[in-house]
């Protein structure tokens, strides 16, 4: 143990300041990515059903247009 | 006055429809942004670093990047629209086409002058500039750049159909912006040593104000000079 | 100024007109007028001047000689009241390949002043379906084939209020069945009392259609003499 | 002498190989970033010239390190997926950028935040320091240009060959350190010099470079399988990971 | 063999022709000269009189400047020939693809790098740069340019597709620019307090060889890749 | 791959070749033999992928799946041999707008490896004369009138020694006479044992063309699904 006290250890010799920082950035830039990463799976959780209503949606549309009820429109 | 209102909401809509296209990508939008930090980097790595000469010379590289951003995306500015025919499109509108072609330059502007502005003090920092000559130079940028993007517009319209006066155009436009670029500079100078700028920002925006209005008529001329 | 009877002012009348370019002669005087609701196809070589007498007429270009009349009014007098009568698709198809071709559809509407264009997006999604787009409404319009984007620039057809039309070779790139679609709609709109007139090199062979035809002759390729 | 990576150019297989590693790096990581903060933040003793200003080391030479070690990487699956064609190698690439990135602003930052009570300034326009500013923007460029395309293949492709392209800025950006401080002025610099470093210190530096070095690879997997995923969401098997199969039908 | 001949003629053929279409658009040839005449005329403006602080920026300034002006040009270099046709035509070829490109970098270089180097010593003179200095900016220049073309050209190739590749090339070139930049602005400098300069010019020379020699193959791949 | 008798070795040969994109399958499996002599034209609805399948068939394009061979060898294992005896024209014409015609021609055939070029300048003016733009050969490109363009483009056909020709719709633009006369270099191509894939929403009516025809069907606008 290089500190006597956990205040010592907390001011750093005088630079607390900048070691803490330092080392809170680091964590929070961390934490970002990994925290980016799990949201992307989220978000590929909702495009992927988008994706199937898309596909459901289409496909109904074109039954729609295949049928001859379809041409009576307008 | 039915034809003035549709005249405003035609030109809210060739904005957005270029603020969307220039959107288009997400990366897009963060380019010039990104584009004008690396510019203002070379620099110091051309210069050295000492940063007394670093503040000395920061308003003619802030500005010098700001014509660049300016340049860069200027002959596009029409060119696309000439190209797929979009811009017979805009001549054959019943509105008057000085006026919609404003609209275009907004959206250069807002896209290459603005963020500029915007990004100004982040590059003050990195070039040392005296605190006091901030403002003044975000100022500066504010007025300066419009006239800019309006001097740009009509070299851009003028070279359109790359006949023989393009150059010759080109070689009028391009000293225009130097009366900007001393007024600026010096502006900024002034105010990092605590002079008075009043004088110099009065010019630029004069300038400013005459070629935004002025402008446009000659683009529009130029426009529709090249759809022969 | 030829006058006419106010019961028979033309829609569209040419008086004289005359194409000079770069010191060659492609049309001269030529005098037509077009009637309200009539199909006007301009034909001749390639290179005969049929853009470049389209172009005249929309008002893009000057005549080097004559006067071209909408409604008894010289066009450049007139021309806000003639430009919103007026839709003209020319060679260039005006599309945006960076938007898709829905945003395509939705911003050519805004831009002829259709100022409540939001409240129509069904209707553009039906437009973008009849022309055969059905499921690429939101593709890039630039990575759709040549055909297809043409099919989105031909959607104003479907979308516009305008009167006149001014349409140069619409069918380019357009396969039997798009074409057949487009006559379609001419007729639908010569009923409706729209006028159209247009290029082509290939014929209009729907029989409904109640056709003039203007032929320009092969251009001499001789140096001006005066 | 490739064989091996054949399996693995399949999307589906990566991914459960990936899947099942992915816990033993993150609790590695998280065990060896432990130990090395621990140590280097408590128990190592203080530096005699820079006090304890100097435990920003443990984060900021692992974090510069693996800055260039991931664009390092990058490079390499850049490479494999051009000349091999390996649509995963491809994919990868959007998974390391943006860590790489992240590495390369801990260190951009931490080494400024250091500078402040050792220089005096956050930033100057030192070599190492401007180097290290390009680093991040060529991994900002990598990443535009991935995302500035509506084809992702194509935009693999050009991310792929940026990439490449940009490895032989590597050594030129390292040594640039040394022929800059020669030819220009030496004077902010000297204290760059690699202090010869006690044991005490020594060993909490190199279990925080393993520490960092995990991380990175942890946060590249965790990245990575969510490119996997995207490429692959119209395939029943990312469906069926993702839990959104069963809407299909 | 006779191959191999075909190559050099094929070779000869392009840059011909790339530099007769640039003759037809004068203003676009035109244009990198006037913004680094703009530019360097620009900063003794900006700076204010004092040569001293003049001379010691600018081999920065030039060689900026010359970044910058390599810059605007180079989203031209194969977007005309791909949005026409004419480049699908030049993978056609039975000759190899890379060896072709280069003849459209040599042509952007004679038309863009070239200019540079011979307006080398007036653009010093305008900068006050010691007379030491001139023979060391015109060597830096003309090893270093044929670098910033072949790299450029491969920016110019990546963002063939994209329609709004400009400042993106720029994001993407300018990391690839600094080393560059760094070597020959110090040579500049040492050269002008009378130190020696092989290393730098050495290191400049090398690194042109192999972006000369290794570029054309990231072209050939990027530019294949944008056929799709 | 598929083995063919030595004498019967087709000159381009599709192997199970498929097209997928942005995630929809354009078509899938084509499998034909294009013979030395032959003319193909590939038809189908706009979108159903007909330019793409040129593309690939120029190897400009690689299939998603599949194959395609030129003498029974893979297209890309002998690329140089085959793009010397291939000429292909697309959509886009290749067409320098800021050149003359004459030096577009010019240029051209220095591009496709021909040499003793300057030599030939008589030769060029000829061809340009048979195209129809006499008194044009020094007009620039750009200004000439759509058709004209693309004859300048079409100039090709009559300056290469290709053997192998892929023309995206060919008669683009081009007026009925002009149409004519393409047709008539098609035969004269064929007769000298030469080889056309082509693409056309026209038909091709000249009796004495020996036409084969590719239909691509109506692509599926699916996801794809395995
Ligand atoms: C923004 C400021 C800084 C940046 C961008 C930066 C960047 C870097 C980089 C990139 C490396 C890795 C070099 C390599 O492995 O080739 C490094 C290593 C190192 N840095 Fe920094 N640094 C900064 C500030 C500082 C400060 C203020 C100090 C201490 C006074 C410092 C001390 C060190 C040490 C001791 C090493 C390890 C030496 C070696 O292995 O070469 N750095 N830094
Ligand atoms: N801007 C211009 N300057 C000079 N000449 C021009 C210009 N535009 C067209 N021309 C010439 O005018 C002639 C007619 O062109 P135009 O485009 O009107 O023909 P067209 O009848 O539409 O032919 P096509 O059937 O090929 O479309 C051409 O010979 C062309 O060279
Ligand atoms: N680069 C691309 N990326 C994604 N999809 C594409 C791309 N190019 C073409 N497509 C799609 O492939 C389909 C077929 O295009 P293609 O150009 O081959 O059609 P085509 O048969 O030539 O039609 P046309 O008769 O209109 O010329 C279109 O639906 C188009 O959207
Ligand atoms: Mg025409
Ligand atoms: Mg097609």
């Amino acid at each position: 143990m290089a500190f006597d006290s956990f205040s010592d250890f907390v001011q750093m010799g005088g630079y607390g300041f900048y070691v803490w920082l330092s080392f809170f950035l680091t964590f929070l830039v961390i934490a970002g990515v990994a925290l980016d990463a799990a949201i992307g799976r989220r978000r590929l959780q909702r495009q992927s059903k988008t994706l199937l209503r898309r596909k459901q949606r289409l496909s109904k549309r074109q039954q729609r247009q295949a049928s001859p009820v379809g041409e009576s429109k307008r | 006055m039915s034809s003035s209102v549709n005249s405003t909401a035609l030109w809210r809509s060739v904005l957005v429809r270029d603020l969307r296209i220039a959107a288009r990508r997400r990366s897009d939008a963060l380019n010039p942004l990104l584009f004008l930090l690396m510019v203002v980097t070379l620099f110091p790595l051309g210069v050295g670093p000492g940063p007394d000469i670093l503040a000395r010379i920061a308003p003619g590289i802030i500005w010098v990047a700001a014509l660049l951003a300016t340049l860069l995306g200027l002959d596009r500015l029409f060119k696309d629209d000439y190209n797929d025919g979009s811009l017979e499109q805009l001549c054959l509108l019943s509105q008057p086409l000085a006026f919609t072609l404003t609209a275009k330059v907004a959206a250069h502007w807002l896209l290459s002058g603005l963020p500029l502005v915007i990004l100004s003090p982040v590059l003050a920092l990195l070039l040392n500039l005296p605190l006091d000559a901030w403002w003044a130079l975000a100022l500066t940028l504010l007025l300066g750049t419009p006239a800019l993007s309006a001097l740009g517009a009509i070299g851009a319209a003028l070279t359109l159909q790359l006949q023989r006066g393009g150059t010759l155009i080109s070689l009028i436009l391009l000293p225009l912006f130097i009366p900007l670029l001393i007024f600026a500079t010096s502006a900024v100078e002034n105010a990092g040593m605590g002079l008075a700028v009043h004088g110099q920002l009065a010019i630029l925006a004069a300038i400013s104000v005459l070629t935004v209005t002025l402008a446009p008529l000659a683009m529009a001329a130029a426009v529709r000079m090249s759809m022969n | 100024m030829t006058q006419f009877a106010s019961s028979a002012v033309p829609l569209l009348h040419a008086d004289g007109v005359s194409s000079i370019r770069s010191g060659r002669v492609l049309f001269s005087q030529l005098q037509f007028a077009v009637q309200s609701g009539e199909i006007w196809q301009i034909t001749g070589a390639n290179g005969a001047g049929k853009s470049t007498l389209l172009r005249m007429l929309t008002g893009l270009l000057q005549p080097s000689e004559g006067r071209i009349y909408f409604n008894g009014n010289p066009i450049e007098k007139v021309r806000d009241d003639y430009h919103q009568q007026l839709l003209y698709i020319g060679h260039k198809a005006a599309v945006k390949p960076e938007l898709t071709a829905l945003e395509n559809v939705y911003w050519q509407r805004r831009l002829n002043g259709d100022t409540n264009a939001k409240n129509q997006q069904q209707s553009d999604w039906d437009v973008l379906e009849q022309l055969g787009l059905l499921g690429l409404e939101e593709e890039f319009t630039g990575l759709l084939s040549a055909g297809q984007q043409r099919r989105v620039a031909l959607t104003r057809l479907w979308c516009s209020q305008a009167k006149l039309w001014i349409l140069d070779e619409p069918f380019t790139s357009l396969d039997v069945e798009g074409i057949a679609l487009l006559q379609q709609r001419f007729i639908e709109h010569l009923n409706q009392g729209g006028t159209i007139v247009m290029t082509s090199h290939q014929p209009l062979n729907d029989p409904q259609l109640p056709l003039q035809q203007l032929a320009l002759a092969a251009p001499q390729y001789e140096m001006l003499a005066s | 002498m490739w064989r091996w990576l054949h399996p693995y150019a399949k999307p589906e297989a990566t991914y459960r190989l990936v899947d099942r590693l992915l816990p033993w790096f993150a609790a590695l990581t998280i065990i060896s970033l432990a130990v090395g903060m621990i140590w280097g933040l408590a128990f190592a003793p203080a530096d005699y010239q820079q006090g304890d200003s100097y435990r920003i080391i443990y984060i900021h030479v692992p974090s510069a390190i693996f800055s260039m070690g991931a664009y390092f990487g990058m490079a390499v699956m850049g490479a494999i997926a051009l000349i091999w064609q390996i649509k995963t190698a491809e994919w990868s690439i959007p998974a390391i950028a943006p860590v790489g990135a992240a590495m390369t602003a801990i260190a951009l930052f931490t080494g400024a935040i250091w500078g402040k009570p050792m220089w005096g300034t956050w930033w100057v326009w030192d070599a190492r320091l401007t180097s290290e500013l390009i680093l991040l923007f060529l991994y900002v460029g990598v990443m535009a240009l991935y995302y500035a395309f509506d084809d992702q293949r194509t935009g693999a492709k050009a991310a792929a060959i940026l990439a490449m392209v940009g490895v032989v800025n590597l050594p030129i950006i390292h040594y640039s350190v040394e022929w800059w401080n020669t030819l220009h002025q030496g004077a902010t610099i000297t204290k760059f010099e690699r202090p010869s470093i006690a044991t005490s210190m020594l060993w909490p530096l190199l279990i925080s470079l393993l520490g960092f070095m995990l991380l990175t690879a942890t946060l590249v997997m965790m990245r990575f399988k969510n490119e996997l995923l995207r490429h692959e969401l119209h395939r029943p098997w990312a469906q069926k990971v993702l839990g959104t199969a069963q809407e299909a039908d």
